[in-house]
Formats: C-alpha cells, sequence, structure tokens
C-alpha cells in the first residue's frame, strides 16, 4: 500500500483555504497556510494545526497493558493518564483497558505494533481513523470557553492527565503537552467529525485572532 | 439641557462627548455615558411611556432597569429599557405601544374606562354570545402587547462561554466588594459581576449630601482591580441560578456560563413604591433613582420636591437633592415618631420641613395629566393605615421622592432553594437556610449599615473559603441598633384609587381587594387573577407590597402569607443570546468529497451527510429520474453506494459469541468462522429495533454491523450489557474507523476482480461469505450481500483508504458504466428485493412476528433480549402482518403514498409504508400493514389514497423479480 | 364594550361573589373524594355533581387549585393524534371544550388558531401523513400542507430555519387552540362548588385506607375521611399516590418546562409546533410568546429550571424566527409530567376497588381537561368505564396492548 | 451533545424461566416512580463508559458512582 496516498480526513475542509500540501507518513497533509512568520504569529496568539498524519496505534482488552509492557514500552501512571517516550511518541491511556500511541513523523513504533502479531486473549487491536489537531496560543482559553466545558485553568490537564469530553459538540480527546518549548493543546476526535471539527475551531479562532497552521511549522519535513 | 447641573465627582457621563438623538421627533441633546432616560430627563422630557393597560403617561420610577414603562424602540429593535440603555449618537427613538406619539397617544382614553375593567373582567365577559368572541378576541390582541417586532431584525448569535471560579460574587456594591477582597485574601478564585456599568452598588450614588462614601468605595475598588485573583465583570447580571452552582452571566457580548464552587449572594434590595393616589405620575419616583440621577448622571430629578418616606434613606434622599439646589419642599414621614433626631436635624438644618405621622395622600396632576402639580398630605395613622383627609394640606412642587423600604433580590437565592423568613426588625425576607454552597451578604441578607455591610461581606466570605476546606476563624457580624429600613405598610388607601401597586400591569390596590372578595386570597391565586409581578419587570417593585396587602386583607402575618416563585431571568433575556452560537455536528464519510464533485445531493441522515442520489454535472435529470436510473444500473450492471455510516462494531473475547447470543434472537454459537448472520435487536418488550449482519471472522471475534441510525445507541447497549451480564468481551466501535461500500449488479463481480486478490467467484464467496483481502491494494474486508441485488459485494477499508478504493472501484467499473447510487435508489432496490427497513417499515410496536421475521428468531435459545416478552406475544392472536405488495398492471391513478390507510369495510386495518414505482419491473410495489386474514399472498386489499380514492392492492411474493414473468400476462 | 361590564363601573362594592368558597375543616365523609384540585380533578367533581347529581365531595389539594400542570402548561387544544381511540377521546375534549365558556359561565379565552406540526424529514411527514389519514378517517379536520400554505398562515418563519432544518411541509389542524389555563380550573371550581362540591386547599393526603381490597378512607393533613370512592388526579405525583394503595404503574416523572418572552404587539396567529426541533410556540392574548420544548430526559421530581431547556429551545427559536434574536425571555418554568411508555394516559378502573386513576397525562393532559373529567365521573359514578377510555385502562400494559401512540416518533404537544 | 445520557434505573431482572407472564410484563413495563435515592444506569459518552449512579430524584442530588458489578470498588 506504499504508492497509495491518503487523504486527512481534514483535507476537503481545509481547500478554501488553499494550503500548500505535501505527502508526510504516507498522507497528504496541509503543509503551510501562510508565511512562517504569519504561521508562527498565528501558534502564539491561537492557532490549529491538523497533525492526522502522524502515525497511532490503538489498543484495547483486559491484557492490552501486559502486552504493551512487554512489548517494552513504559505505561502511564494510571488511567485517563498520558506518557512520553524518549522517541517522542506519545502513550495514552483510555480509561483502563484502551491505549492510543501516537508517533512523531520519525520513528516507526505504531508500524512496528500495527505488525505485530497479537496471540494473547485480551488483547485487540483498534483500527483508528483519528483527526488530530494541535492549538496553541495566548487566547487558548477563550477558544475552549466557548467549546468546552470543563475548566482547563484548573488541573484537569496537569501531571499528564487526558480528558475524554466534548468538544464543540463531539467526543473528543485532549491533552496538554511542551513541543518545541512551547505549551500546546492536543486534541483528537473521530476522523469523520473531522471537517467539521477543523471549520468550527478555526471560525472561532479566526474571531478571536488567530488563524491555521501548517504542519511543516511543528515538524520541519525535508 | 435645562436639568443638568456642575460636574459631580465620580460622575458616569463624559461631558467631553456630547451627542445628540431623537425622541419622539424632538431633537435632545446628552452625553456619552447618558442612558436614554437620563438624557431625556436631563432635557426636562417628562413622559418616557405610557403603561401597559390604561395608557397612563408614566415617567421614570426605579431607573434601575426595571422601567417597564419607559420602554423604546429605535425602528430596529424593540422593548428598549431607557433607564438603563446607553444613548448614541444619532439614535431615532419613540415609546412603544402609543398610538399616534407618547403625548398625545389616542389609546389614553382606555384610562377612563379603568371603572369598567375591575380586576379580571375579561373573565367575565367577551363570551356571550360565543358567536362575538373572536371580534372581541381581536380588539384585545390589537391592544396586547408592547413594543412592535421588526421582521428584518437579523439573526444574531452571540458566543456562549464557559467560566469557572471558587466563588461567584453577584453584586459588587459595598458587601460584594468586600467579600470579594477577603476571598481573594483566603486564595480563592473570584468572579465579581454587577449589571451596572461601574462596580460600588449604593456607595455610587447615596451620599446623603456628602461623598464621603466614594472614599470607601475607591479604597475597594483598588484592592479589586488590583487583585489577580478577582475578576470584575461589569455591565453584566447574574440571570438565574441552576443546579450546581451554575449562573449564567448575562452580558451584552453574549453569556458566559460560570460553574462556581460556591456563590455569595450580594445583589442588594430594590426600592418599593409606597402605594398611593397617582403615585405613578410623570415626576413621582423612587428616592433612590433621584439619587442616581443626581449622582451618576448630573441630572435633577425636579426643580421643587418633596420626599415621602419611612425610613433614613429618604432624609438621606432628600439631603442629596439639597446638595445640589432642588429645593425640598418637605420630608413627609410617615412614621409617627419620624427619624433619629441627628438625621432628622440634619435636614432641618437645610430648611427642610418634616412632616412627621403624615403620608401623600394623592398627587394632584398639572391640567395635562403628565406632571405633578402639588401634593395633598394628611395625617397617616400606622395602625389603620389610613389618611385622615381633614387634616389635608398641599404643597406646590413637581416632583416627589420615594423611601419607604425595600425588597431584597433574592431571586437567585430562591431559585438556589433557600429557605427565607420574615424578619421583622428590617420588614424584610432574609435567607433563613442557605443551601450548601451559597451564602449571602449586605442588604439582601437585612445589613444595611455600611460598616456592617462591609463586615458581613468578610463573613460570606470566609464561611465560602471554610466550605471549600480552608478554616478560617468565622466572624459574626451584628446588625447596629437602626431604624427598621422599610415601612410594615406604605399603602394608603384612598376612595377614587388610581394608587398604583404594580406598574407594569396596572393594578390598584382595589384590585387586590376584589381579587380576595373573589376567593383569590392565596398569594399564588391573587398572582394569576390579577396578574401582579407577571409584567416584564417580574414583581420587582409590586410583589411585596403585593403581599403586604394580602396579609392586611387576610389579618395575617407576612410571613404566613409567603411569597411567589422566583424563576429565571433576573432581567428578561434575549432569545439571541440564550440560542447564541451552537453547535451542529455533522459527520463526513471518506468518499465525501467524491460525492460533491460527481453531483451528490447531498441530505442530512441524522448526523451524516449522504448523498440521496445523483445529477452529474450537465444531465438535468430529475430527482425520481436519477434514482430510477441509478437503480436500473444496478439491476443491469453494477452501482456502488457508500454505506460508511452503518454501525460497525468489533466484538472480541472468549464470551463473544455467547454475547451475540443473549443480545441478538439468532444463533451464532454455532456460526462458521467466515460467515454472516442476521442480527435482529429486540428490547425488552420484544419490539424491533435493529437489524444488522454479524460476520464471525475468528472463534472469538465477530464484525457485527447495524442499521446507520442505530449505531450509537446499539453499540452503547451492548457495552451495558456486557457489564450487567458481567462476560469477557470487549468493543470496538469502528464506525467511523472503516469506510464501506457496497458493488452491486451482476457485473459487479466482474469490477471487483479487477481489483482484489482473493477468490470471489460463486463458489470462492458465496452469497454471506466473508473473506479478507486487498482492494486496490489496502487491507480490505469482504462480504456478499443480497440487500439491494442478488450478487453484491460490501467492502469495508480503512477511513483513510475509504476514498482511494472507491475511486480505484468506479475507474475499474468505468467500462461497464458503474454508477455511484444513493440512498432513495438504494431504497427502490431493497424494496425490490423485498427486504423491510427497521423503523421505517416497522413502528415503535412492532414485534418479529409481524414483520414476517420468525425465521430470525431462536425462540430455543435459553435468553436473548425480549426473548420472554415474545412468549406472552406469542399466544395472542396477530393483529397486522406486514406485507410485500403489488398495484395492478398498469395502474395510472392517483399514487398511494406512504402512510396512506389500509381500509377495509370502512375500518382501519393498516397502512402503506413504502411504495414506489419501479422503471425496472414497471410497476408500483410497496410495503404494507394488513389484517392478518389479508395477509396471504394474492389477497387483495384496499389503500385509500390522499384524496379519497380507494385504490385496490394484491399481496404478492418478495423478492418482485417473478412479475417480470408474468409481465406478458 | 359589552353592557355587562357597567355594573362594576355603578358599584360601590366590587359586586362579584367568591368564585368558591373558602372550605376549611372536612366532613367526617364523602361520597367521593378527589385528590388534586387542578383541572382534571375539579371537572370531575364538576361532572360527578352535574351528571349523577353526586354532590357530596370532596377535593383535596395540598396548594392552590390549578397550581400544578394545569397552570404551568403551554394551554394548547388539540387533537390530531396518531391512533383512532386517542383522536376520538381528544375530539370530545376539543367539543367540549367549544362551549366550556358557556358552561362554566367565565370567559375560558378559548381561541381557535390553528394548530401547524412542522416536518423538516422525509420520516417526520411521513408521520403527519399518517397523523392526517387517521384524523381524516374519524372525522376530524387534519391535512398535510406543504410550506408555501405555512408561509401563508405564518409569512414571519424561515421556512429554511436559517439553514438547518428546512421546512418540508407540516400537519395542519384548524382546530388546534389555546386557552386561559387556569380560568379552566376555576370555573370548574366555581361550578363544583354551587352544586355543593367541597374544595379544600393547603389539604394534603398523607395515605389512603384500604380493606380488604376496597377503598374506606383518605388520611390527610386535616385528619380522617371516610369514603368509598376516590380519584387521583395529581399528574406530576401519581406513584405518590399509588405507592399508597400499592399500586404498580409504568409512570415515571419527568420535568416539562416552558418559558415566555416579554409582550410584543400580536404577529403570531398560529400555534407552531415542530417535533423535530422540540419546539412549540404561540402567541398569548398579553402578547407573549409561549415557547416549550420535551420532556427533560430524566427523571425528577422537582419544578427548578434547567438553562440547557432554555438554551436549546431559543437556538431552535431563532432558527425558525430569526428576528427574534434580540427579543427577551422573562421567565421560564417547570411542571412535573406523568410519562407512560406509549404517549397515552392511564385511565379508570384499578385493582383496588373504589380507587380510581386519572394518570399518566405527560405532555397531554390539559387538553383533555373536559373529557377527562367527564369520563371519570361516569367511571366513578357506575363503577365501570365508558367505552371512549377503555384503550387507557392500566391493565393494557400486562396485556401487551399498548396504545399505538407509541407508534409515531415524532413529539407532539 | 450532552456527555452524560440517562439510561433509565437499575432493576433486578426475574428469572424468565421461572417468573409468571405478569410477572415478566410488569418487570418490562411497570416503574418503581416514586421520588427517593435511586440507582440509575449513566453514560459517560465521550469515554464511553457506563456506570451506576446513586442519585436522589427529588434533589437531583447524586452521591454515589461506580461501575455496574464492582459496587465495592468504591
Amino acid at each position: 500500500m506504499q504508492d497509495v496516498v491518503l487523504k486527512s480526513p481534514v483535507a476537503f475542509a481545509q481547500a478554501s483555504k488553499k494550503p500548500v500540501n505535501g505527502q508526510v507518513n504516507g498522507m497528504e497533509i496541509a503543509l503551510s497556510f501562510a508565511d512562517a512568520s504569519v504561521e508562527a504569529a498565528h501558534s502564539e496568539t491561537l492557532g490549529i494545526c491538523d497533525v492526522s498524519n502522524l502515525s497511532r496505534f490503538g489498543v484495547k482488552g483486559p491484557h492490552a497493558a501486559d502486552w504493551l509492557t512487554a512489548s517494552n514500552i513504559t505505561l502511564p501512571a494510571g488511567t485517563n493518564r498520558w506518557t512520553k517516550l524518549d522517541s517522542g511518541s506519545l502513550v495514552m491511556r483510555l480509561g483502563n483497558t484502551e491505549f492510543l500511541l501516537e508517533d512523531q513523523p520519525e520513528n516507526g513504533l505504531c508500524q512496528t505494533l500495527s505488525e505485530a502479531n497479537v496471540n494473547e486473549s485480551g488483547v485487540h487491536k483498534v483500527i483508528r481513523n483519528d483527526a488530530a489537531f494541535i492549538v496553541s496560543g495566548e487566547l487558548t482559553p477563550a477558544l475552549f470557553s466557548e467549546v468546552c466545558a470543563i475548566d482547563l485553568n484548573g488541573d484537569a490537564l496537569e501531571d499528564n492527565r487526558l480528558v475524554m469530553t466534548v468538544i464543540a459538540g463531539v467526543s473528543a480527546t485532549m491533552l496538554k503537552q511542551e513541543l518545541n518549548g512551547q505549551s500546546v493543546y492536543r486534541i483528537w476526535c473521530d476522523g469523520t467529525y473531522g471537517p467539521y471539527m477543523w471549520k468550527t475551531l478555526l471560525g472561532i479562532i479566526e474571531e478571536l485572532g488567530g488563524g491555521p497552521v501548517g504542519f511543516n511549522f511543528y515538524y520541519k519535513i525535508n | 439641557m435645562t436639568g443638568r447641573i456642575a460636574k459631580k465627582r465620580g460622575e458616569w457621563i463624559n461631558r467631553d462627548k456630547p451627542l445628540t438623538f431623537e425622541y419622539e421627533g424632538q431633537v435632545v441633546n446628552g452625553y456619552e455615558g447618558d442612558t436614554i432616560s437620563s438624557a431625556l430627563w436631563a432635557a426636562g422630557i417628562r413622559v418616557l411611556g405610557r403603561s401597559f393597560k390604561y395608557h397612563r403617561a408614566r415617567g421614570l420610577l426605579s431607573f434601575a432597569n426595571h422601567d417597564v414603562n419607559a420602554l423604546m424602540t429605535d425602528g430596529e429593535d424593540t422593548n428598549i429599557r431607557a433607564d438603563v440603555w446607553p444613548v448614541s449618537q444619532g439614535m431615532a427613538l419613540s415609546a412603544v405601544n402609543t398610538d399616534g406619539g407618547v403625548v398625545k397617544d389616542r389609546n389614553k382614553y382606555i384610562d377612563k374606562l379603568s371603572p369598567f375593567l375591575p380586576v379580571g373582567f375579561y373573565y367575565k365577559t367577551f363570551y356571550k354570545p360565543k358567536s362575538l368572541f373572536p371580534f372581541w378576541e381581536d380588539k384585545i390582541r390589537k391592544a396586547a402587547g408592547l413594543g412592535k417586532v421588526n421582521f428584518n431584525y437579523p439573526r444574531i448569535l452571540k458566543p456562549k462561554r464557559y467560566a469557572h471560579c471558587d466563588v461567584l460574587i453577584v453584586g459588587a456594591g459595598a458587601s460584594g466588594l468586600s467579600a470579594a477582597v477577603a476571598a481573594a485574601k483566603q486564595g480563592l478564585n473570584v468572579i465579581l459581576v454587577d449589571e451596572n456599568k461601574q462596580a460600588g452598588g449604593s456607595l455610587t450614588y447615596d451620599f446623603a449630601g456628602d461623598q464621603t462614601t466614594a472614599d470607601t468605595l475607591n479604597n475597594l475598588l483598588d484592592e479589586v482591580t488590583s487583585n489577580a485573583n478577582i475578576r470584575l465583570i461589569t455591565g453584566a447580571y447574574a440571570g438565574g441560578y441552576y443546579t450546581d452552582h451554575l449562573v449564567p452571566i448575562v452580558g451584552v457580548d453574549g453569556i458566559t456560563k460560570v460553574r462556581a464552587k460556591t456563590v455569595i449572594v450580594a445583589s442588594g434590595v430594590f426600592e418599593q413604591p409606597p402605594v398611593f393616589r397617582y403615585n405613578d405620575l410623570p415626576g413621582v419616583m423612587l428616592g433612590s433613582a433621584t439619587q442616581r440621577l443626581i449622582n451618576r448622571y448630573a441630572v435633577k430629578p425636579f426643580q421643587k420636591g418633596v420626599v415621602v418616606t419611612a425610613n433614613d434613606h429618604g432624609y438621606r434622599t432628600a439631603l442629596d437633592m439639597a446638595a445640589v439646589g432642588i429645593e425640598v419642599v418637605a420630608v413627609i414621614d410617615m412614621r409617627r415618631d419620624g427619624a433619629k433626631r441627628d438625621l432628622a436635624e440634619k435636614v432641618t438644618e437645610k430648611g427642610i420641613a418634616v412632616h412627621k405621622g403624615s403620608c401623600i395622600y394623592e398627587v394632584v396632576p398639572a391640567s395635562n395629566k403628565m406632571a405633578v402639580k402639588e401634593v395633598v398630605v394628611c395625617h397617616y395613622n400606622e395602625d389603620t393605615a389610613e389618611a385622615d383627609p381633614r387634616s389635608a394640606v398641599r404643597l406646590s412642587c413637581d416632583g416627589v421622592a420615594m423611601s419607604a423600604g425595600w425588597a431584597p433580590a433574592a431571586a437567585l437565592l430562591y431559585q438556589a432553594g433557600t429557605k427565607m423568613r420574615f424578619d421583622y426588625d428590617v420588614q424584610q425576607f432574609v435567607p433563613d437556610q442557605l443551601p450548601e454552597g451559597v451564602f449571602a451578604a449586605g442588604k439582601v441578607n437585612g445589613v444595611f449599615d455600611l460598616k456592617a455591610r462591609l463586615l458581613d461581606g468578610q463573613r460570606a466570605a470566609v464561611e465560602a473559603s471554610n466550605y471549600l476546606g480552608n478554616a478560617s476563624e468565622l466572624i459574626t457580624v451584628t446588625n447596629p441598633e437602626m431604624a427598621s429600613p422599610s415601612h410594615p405598610y406604605p399603602i394608603v388607601n384612598h376612595p377614587k384609587g388610581k394608587n398604583f401597586v404594580d406598574f407594569d400591569e396596572d393594578i390598584q390596590v382595589k384590585d387586590f381587594i376584589n381579587a380576595a372578595k373573589e376567593g383569590f386570597d392565596n398569594i399564588e391565586l391573587m398572582k394569576r387573577f390579577t396578574t401582579v409581578g407577571m409584567g416584564p419587570s417580574q414583581g420587582k417593585h409590586s410583589n411585596m407590597n403585593a403581599i403586604r396587602i394580602l396579609a392586611r386583607i387576610r389579618q395575617l402575618p407576612v410571613e404566613k402569607i409567603g411569597t411567589t416563585t422566583a424563576r429565571p431571568f433576573f432581567h428578561p433575556t434575549p432569545i439571541g443570546h440564550l440560542g447564541g452560537r451552537s453547535f451542529h455536528p455533522h459527520r463526513y464519510t471518506a468518499m465525501h468529497q467524491w460525492h460533491v464533485d460527481n453531483g451528490g445531493v447531498m441530505m442530512e441522515a441524522g448526523v451524516w451527510m449522504r448523498p440521496a442520489y445523483y445529477v452529474p454535472a450537465g444531465s438535468h435529470l430529475s430527482a425520481s429520474d436519477a434514482v430510477q436510473e441509478e437503480a436500473m444500473a444496478v439491476r443491469q450492471s453494477v452501482g456502488m453506494i457508500d454505506g460508511s455510516t452503518l454501525g460497525k462494531i468489533e466484538v472480541f473475547g472468549q464470551d463473544a459469541a455467547a454475547f451475540l447470543e443473549r443480545f441478538y434472537t439468532g444463533k451464532f454459537a454455532g456460526q462458521k468462522v467466515g460467515g454472516s448472520r442476521i442480527a435482529m435487536l429486540l428490547d425488552e418488550a420484544g419490539v424491533m429495533v435493529d437489524d444488522g449482519v454479524a460476520v464471525r471472522m475468528a472463534e472469538d471475534k465477530f464484525y457485527v454491523s447495524t442499521n446507520s441510525s442505530n449505531a450509537a445507541t446499539v453499540y452503547r447497549e451492548m457495552q451495558r450489557n456486557i457489564q450487567l451480564w458481567g462476560m469477557q468481551v470487549t468493543l470496538v466501535n469502528l464506525t467511523g474507523a472503516m469506510a464501506a461500500m457496497t458493488v452491486a449488479g451482476p457485473a459487479s463481480r466482474s469490477v471487483v476482480e479487477t481489483l482484489i486478490d482473493i477468490d470471489v467467484s460463486a463458489q470462492g464467496l458465496p452469497d454471506g461469505a466473508y473473506k479478507e483481502g486487498q482492494v486496490a491494494g489496502i487491507d480490505a474486508r469482504v462480504m456478499r450481500v443480497s440487500f439491494v441485488s442478488d450478487l453484491a459485494f460490501e467492502i469495508h477499508v480503512p477511513y483513510k483508504a475509504g476514498m482511494h478504493v472507491w475511486q480505484a472501484l468506479m475507474a475499474a467499473g468505468k467500462q461497464v458504466g458503474i454508477r455511484a447510487f444513493g440512498t432513495d435508489a438504494q431504497r427502490l432496490l431493497r424494496l425490490e428485493m423485498g427486504h423491510h427497513l427497521v423503523s421505517h417499515d416497522t413502528d415503535g410496536l412492532t414485534n418479529p412476528f409481524e414483520a414476517h421475521s420468525e425465521s430470525l428468531v431462536a425462540m430455543d435459545k435459553d435468553f436473548f433480549i425480549g426473548q420472554r416478552s415474545l412468549k406472552i406475544i406469542e399466544k395472542k392472536p396477530l393483529n397486522k402482518k406486514l406485507v410485500t405488495f403489488v398495484l395492478d398492471n398498469g395502474f395510472t391513478g392517483e399514487l398511494p403514498k406512504e402512510c396512506n390507510l389500509v381500509i377495509e369495510n370502512g375500518d382501519i386495518k393498516g397502512r402503506v409504508t413504502s411504495i414506489s414505482h419501479s422503471n425496472y419491473l414497471n410497476r408500483i410495489i410497496g410495503f404494507a400493514f394488513v389484517s392478518p386474514e389479508q395477509s396471504k399472498s394474492g389477497s387483495r386489499f384496499q389503500v385509500r389514497t390522499d384524496s379519497g380514492a380507494m385504490v385496490p392492492a394484491t399481496v404478492t411474493q418478495a423478492p418482485f423479480f417473478h412479475l417480470l414473468e408474468s409481465k406478458g400476462a | 364594550m359589552p353592557l355587562g361590564l357597567l355594573k362594576y363601573a355603578l358599584s360601590k362594592e366590587h359586586p362579584a361573589p367568591r368564585f368558591f368558597r373558602d372550605c376549611t375543616e372536612p366532613k367526617k365523609s364523602y361520597d367521593a373524594v378527589i385528590i388534586g384540585g387542578g383541572g382534571h380533578g375539579l371537572a370531575a367533581a364538576y361532572y360527578l355533581a352535574k351528571d349523577f347529581g353526586i354532590t357530596n365531595v370532596a377535593v383535596l389539594e395540598k396548594g392552590y387549585i390549578g397550581g400544578g400542570n394545569t397552570g404551568r402548561n403551554t394551554t394548547i387544544v388539540r387533537s390530531n393524534y396518531l391512533t383512532p381511540e386517542g383522536v376520538n377521546f381528544y375530539d370530545a375534549s376539543v367539543k367540549m371544550y367549544e362551549d366550556l365558556s358557556q358552561e362554566l359561565d367565565l370567559n375560558l379565552f378559548y381561541s381557535t388558531r390553528g394548530h401547524f406540526t412542522l416536518a423538516h424529514t422525509d420520516s417526520a411527514m411521513r408521520t403527519m401523513r399518517w397523523r392526517a389519514e387517521v384524523n381524516k378517517h374519524v372525522g376530524v379536520e387534519s391535512r398535510v400542507v406543504g410550506p408555501d400554505e405555512i408561509s401563508q398562515a405564518c409569512p414571519q418563519l424561515d421556512i429554511s430555519c436559517s439553514g438547518q432544518a428546512p421546512i418540508q411541509g407540516a400537519l395542519y389542524h384548524a382546530p388546534g387552540s389555546v386557552a386561559r389555563h387556569d380560568a379552566v380550573a376555576w370555573g370548574y371550581a366555581k361550578e363544583a362548588d354551587r352544586m355543593g362540591v367541597e374544595i379544600f386547599q393547603s389539604t394534603e393526603v398523607t395515605g389512603i385506607d384500604v380493606k380488604s381490597g376496597k377503598v374506606v378512607g383518605v388520611n390527610t393533613s386535616k385528619g380522617y375521611i371516610e369514603t368509598n370512592r376516590v380519584l387521583s388526579a395529581v399528574a406530576g405525583f401519581t406513584p405518590r399516590i399509588t405507592e399508597m394503595v400499592d399500586i404498580e404503574t409504568p409512570i415515571v416523572i419527568h420535568p416539562l418546562q416552558a418559558c415566555v418572552s416579554e409582550p410584543m404587539k400580536p404577529w403570531l396567529d398560529t400555534i407552531l409546533v415542530s417535533g423535530s426541533l422540540h419546539v412549540y410556540v404561540s402567541q398569548s392574548s398579553r402578547g407573549e410568546l409561549v415557547m416549550g420544548s420535551s420532556l427533560d430526559p430524566y427523571e425528577m421530581h422537582s419544578t427548578r429550571s434547567s438553562l440547557d431547556f432554555v438554551e436549546g429551545l431559543t437556538s431552535h427559536i431563532v432558527d425558525m424566527f430569526p428576528f427574534l434574536s434580540n427579543v427577551k425571555v422573562v421567565r421560564q418554568w417547570a411542571g412535573m409530567a406523568d410519562l407512560t411508555p406509549d404517549f397515552a394516559p392511564i385511565m379508570g378502573k384499578t385493582p383496588v376497588e373504589g380507587f380510581y386513576l386519572d394518570a399518566g397525562w405527560g405532555t397531554w393532559g390539559f387538553k383533555a381537561t373536559p373529557i377527562s373529567g367527564k369520563t371519570m365521573a361516569e367511571t366513578m359514578a357506575r363503577d365501570i368505564a365508558p367505552d371512549l377510555i377503555e384503550p387507557f385502562r392500566l391493565t393494557r400494559f400486562e396485556d401487551y396492548e399498548l396504545t399505538g401512540e407509541k407508534g409515531a416518533a415524532s413529539v407532539g404537544h | 451533545m450532552s456527555e452524560f445520557t440517562y439510561g433509565g434505573e437499575y432493576r433486578d431482572m426475574p428469572d424468565p424461566d421461572t417468573c409468571t407472564d405478569k410477572e415478566w410484563a410488569a418487570y418490562v413495563h411497570y416503574r418503581n416512580g416514586a421520588p427517593g435515592l435511586k440507582k440509575e444506569w449513566w453514560y459517560h459518552g465521550p469515554s464511553g463508559t457506563w456506570f451506576i449512579a446513586e442519585r436522589d430524584t427529588m434533589t437531583d442530588k447524586i452521591s454515589r458512582t461506580y461501575i455496574a458489578g464492582q459496587e465495592e470498588a468504591k
């Protein structure tokens, strides 16, 4: 399936912004929307970036934790928490028995795990189709106050906690991480809601003076 | 600007920004910062509106967002509250609800008719004779309402925001500000909200002739604004209190929904008008209104006024008036003993006469009935609440300030579930038992002395902090010895009435007396019969007096009367704020862009967007032609539909088969790997809920589909039952993760074969069989299905590859004329095949026996959901049966529609649930419920069309393709 | 001006008598006791007295008359139901309402305005046709109309619903009406009282005395009352009463909320309902828009208001009427509704002899007030339920004979 | 979309093999509608979790939540 070019679930919602697209991880993604300086400004004020093309791996079941541990993967401290591996990959524990892993562009952990055989009972691979976003900037509280009922000023996302909540009417998973020295929010939702989520968040982001940011802003791909 | 006085310290107007606007055609000057009312009053304009019922001239009353008689329109918007809405340059305002202008209003004659229109009169007339009621009703409707709505007003949806805090403090007066500072010192995160555009409450106007309170205010404000823990929101009101400390803060720019851990209500009090004849004339207003005019807007309320009072506040008001050069003719104190000596002396020192034990018996209007000429002052007996007209003295004046008492602004406290008690020391309802996490401070808590209010704010803050887990030392507040701020009965009878209690609704004292006489002597019944408190100000100035009047009528103490329920909203709240920005999530399949690019007519199907049919560019097909062509392509060659919206659930685990056996009606334990079975779901009552297909991928793994609209609910119910039954099963909902498409028609195999790496021949993949392979290089799940045609392949691939596979199949099918088909053609195709759709052909009561689905129900299993109910239903005779039918060959009459009834001997026997013309069959076919007696193949029944024509139909077997053979016959 | 009003101007004393006596001390026994002084209970009392001469009747009301759902509903009266038994029942009610002002000698402001149930989807249109066909069959005036006819009746309505849910058509029901809800209770109270019925307010029933399967009396906050016949007409509180006689029912309580706008000059002459948007709206004779929505999604025995409700409702109101963006909601409130599994009432006899049930009124109680009063009075007087309410018997659930109102997914009020 | 969905009262099912038709019909249709503390099913959509909440239907106060079958765990 190497020669197949896949599309980000968000692609058609982005078309009107005429991004420069490119292929990363076998998926066509919006690399940039504007000059680097404009995107940097957005990222600082309020920006949203589609990173649906990052590789992901899902696994679920009563023995999923054991299986991951046996695969030498460090697990988060508890339920609804996440951790970052040395490689930069994120390991998220969604509830108790489900895990979502997400790679950085350069590493292939998810690919390896996807191809690994699972013979144990109680370990089930989960096909994922996430729309995945980075949201950043000083006005993120203003954005989230319009789309999300939980208190993000409190400790909901501190200490590597993640939350599964409703964002703009859609179930989503959310966490806060450091990326390139910047504190950013990460959002994942079902890919079929991706175009809606992108349009809705971007609409508010633009009202607040921010804008879209391309994949290249966070991950320089040559 | 005759009424404007010299610049006041802290005034709210900006004298550097003068502006002009129009009121009722007259050009008026004002300043930025003025409200409409303050600018009009400064310009000497006194008639700001007409009352709702009697069209009496009204001026300014509360000047505190409940002057419901001063509603304006600017041509664009209506019911603009003049007392609080800012003026802006170039506004062109007029009063609402007048006929011919606010001064000349042709409807003012109604006032003369008021003796004919006693309380509740409309219940007693207009209905005899019955035939005349519509005539009267039309007249009543014409008279009803306030402003005219502008049908071209734009749709404005304001953003809605969430906010969170440890303490929400409602009201930024002395006690609220003090509470905020104290709470912030405890390390709490505070939101402090006030509806006025500046914080300070009565500290910004109640000066008693000097401005020392301004220093207190400035100190507090400095502390508040410099503390990062406090977010001060002004110009926004707390709209209501909802469960778990949810309080919407309503501002001009939208609503903020504050979820607080604790709430301190420091919302103060509303001044209450004493009741006497003509207390509604323009120029008669509340004492606090005069103070606000003077000290916030630098406007003289009148040139020569009197104060009628029953508390200290009246004296303070007199001093504030005197300080700006208003001639205060007298302070008329309803109390026998008047005020404390020092306060009385301060007033008399200014040369103001004090009349103790006196009341205003009536106000004498000027000849135009729109202004005050003089007041008639009489001795007042506090015990009998009667004035003595023999003692009448006339005082000439052009205005009256009224300060006789207060009512708590306790709406939020009531909504939170606070139990209130009547405190006779302050003659006010005060909180008795507060709900958890809710606190009250200041005047609303019955604390009026300034020092005590500041302390009461701190006390509430400490209590809130301790509620949140701190352990600070509690503060005790004691009210200093002082006269009651409210008079127990500031109501003066007058034989001629027009002593108004409710200014929204023009309700006079006698209306209450008469309502009680007619049996409406319970506060709630009285409210409903008289409509007191039902107007837009929601009783802010009238409920307390109504309670006092009823208490006196029934000779009961006030607390025995109780209060009416306070409902949200605190102030009327715009629909566009409340509706605001709302979210309408949509789901898009992986192939969405293709559908749009290829003429797909997209329809909402639940949250999904799906093509109903396609009108390819330049084809100009009608909808029905498009559908028939798409269906024909499937019958004659090949078509493809995007089925990604199907619910798709993986069921894993050692109990997977056992679970499905309990969940669905069929058997799965013995199902072969690589085979599929119908999965029909019932509810506990045996009603059909869903049907899908269960594929066994491995011994311990099934892949189950559901109807598109049931995907979420079926998954949810599976999860619940796994928990309930304690089974070793893991579910994965792949509804969004997998794209699905069905390639259907006689040529479908040839299309699929070109792209697939597995054997899909009749032997390799027989009907109902399932295999995994690669389609166009993508890992795929492939199933032989026969829902829309005998030969069809359902292909599931990961979502992100959906478009790729779809396009590959389209390209591969090009040669044989492959056509995308939408949901409409799918409906027709499955109908031709004789497949019913659950919840389209069935309804909320249909059981499997009625829908020819007995074969899917394994009654011999140990258990499945709905089985036990079916065992009961099984014993009962059937009432109806779902059948497939065909209309007579060559039928050309009025086509029956879905839900036209099946009629037999004048009785309803059933209804048509699906009906369609099939070009392929050249017949009209459908599903219908009929009586069991009519359900045999070949039975005839009658369908009644919209117009009443009876159309015969024949029960026939499905699939319908046998009709083609008999076509010639 | 009608001449009748002259007496008020010419008379020094207010010439109107009390609507009903202020009864405080109940007698030792009554021929019948009615629990609940709402429209239904008072109507039952009235028809017991009028139709059957049974006047030794006590109506016991925990609060004040008409203070429950009678005074909290959105006053819509209609009969465009889905099943023949439903349509027949409500049609009888509509016909009684039409003459009720005259019968009770009180203007109930019964105003026939026409009722549109808007359909935004194909499946809603099918349900509209189904209802129209059944209505026509039974002789009730209902028909399916297209967007043009809706626009004609209500030109202000945005047929596209701001693009959110375009209206495809509607079920038009000409007899759809509104009435002054409080007055219905007051009118029945007045006339029942005139015939000798005693109405006790602030009187709570604390227990029902059953001996050998028969009612023998009720315990109240004002003492014990002997009686052989008790009617429970307390929709919103039914489970608390049935618990007293140990009867099982399907009824659960869900709040039903409504709100009202500030008054404006009348412009909305019809009654509009949208099942898909969960909205119903009409404009009262005071000029207020009276707006309601569907039942709250979970069980609650409280009349608290919720912000969710008013946010959801108003967002749909601005879809339908964009120009109302700055019109203000003055007040919201809630009632408690008896909810049944098949969206039909539960009426008639019960396993306890002498205990009768008038319950399960969901969102359809006000419109049934006269006919429920009349049929329950007959049931109590003759100890046999008339045919009209037979389909609503309690035993239908045990018998798996639910009414077909459940067939339609669409809600309506 | 609300995060939480109400799933009705948690009720014990009678043994379908031994109960009478009437008992079963009562289980299917009848409810305990009187106010009080109830065990209820609630579903948290974003995490896909069913749990039991003990809620007072009069005051709307939730006193306890737990996963069905794990009542002792919390």
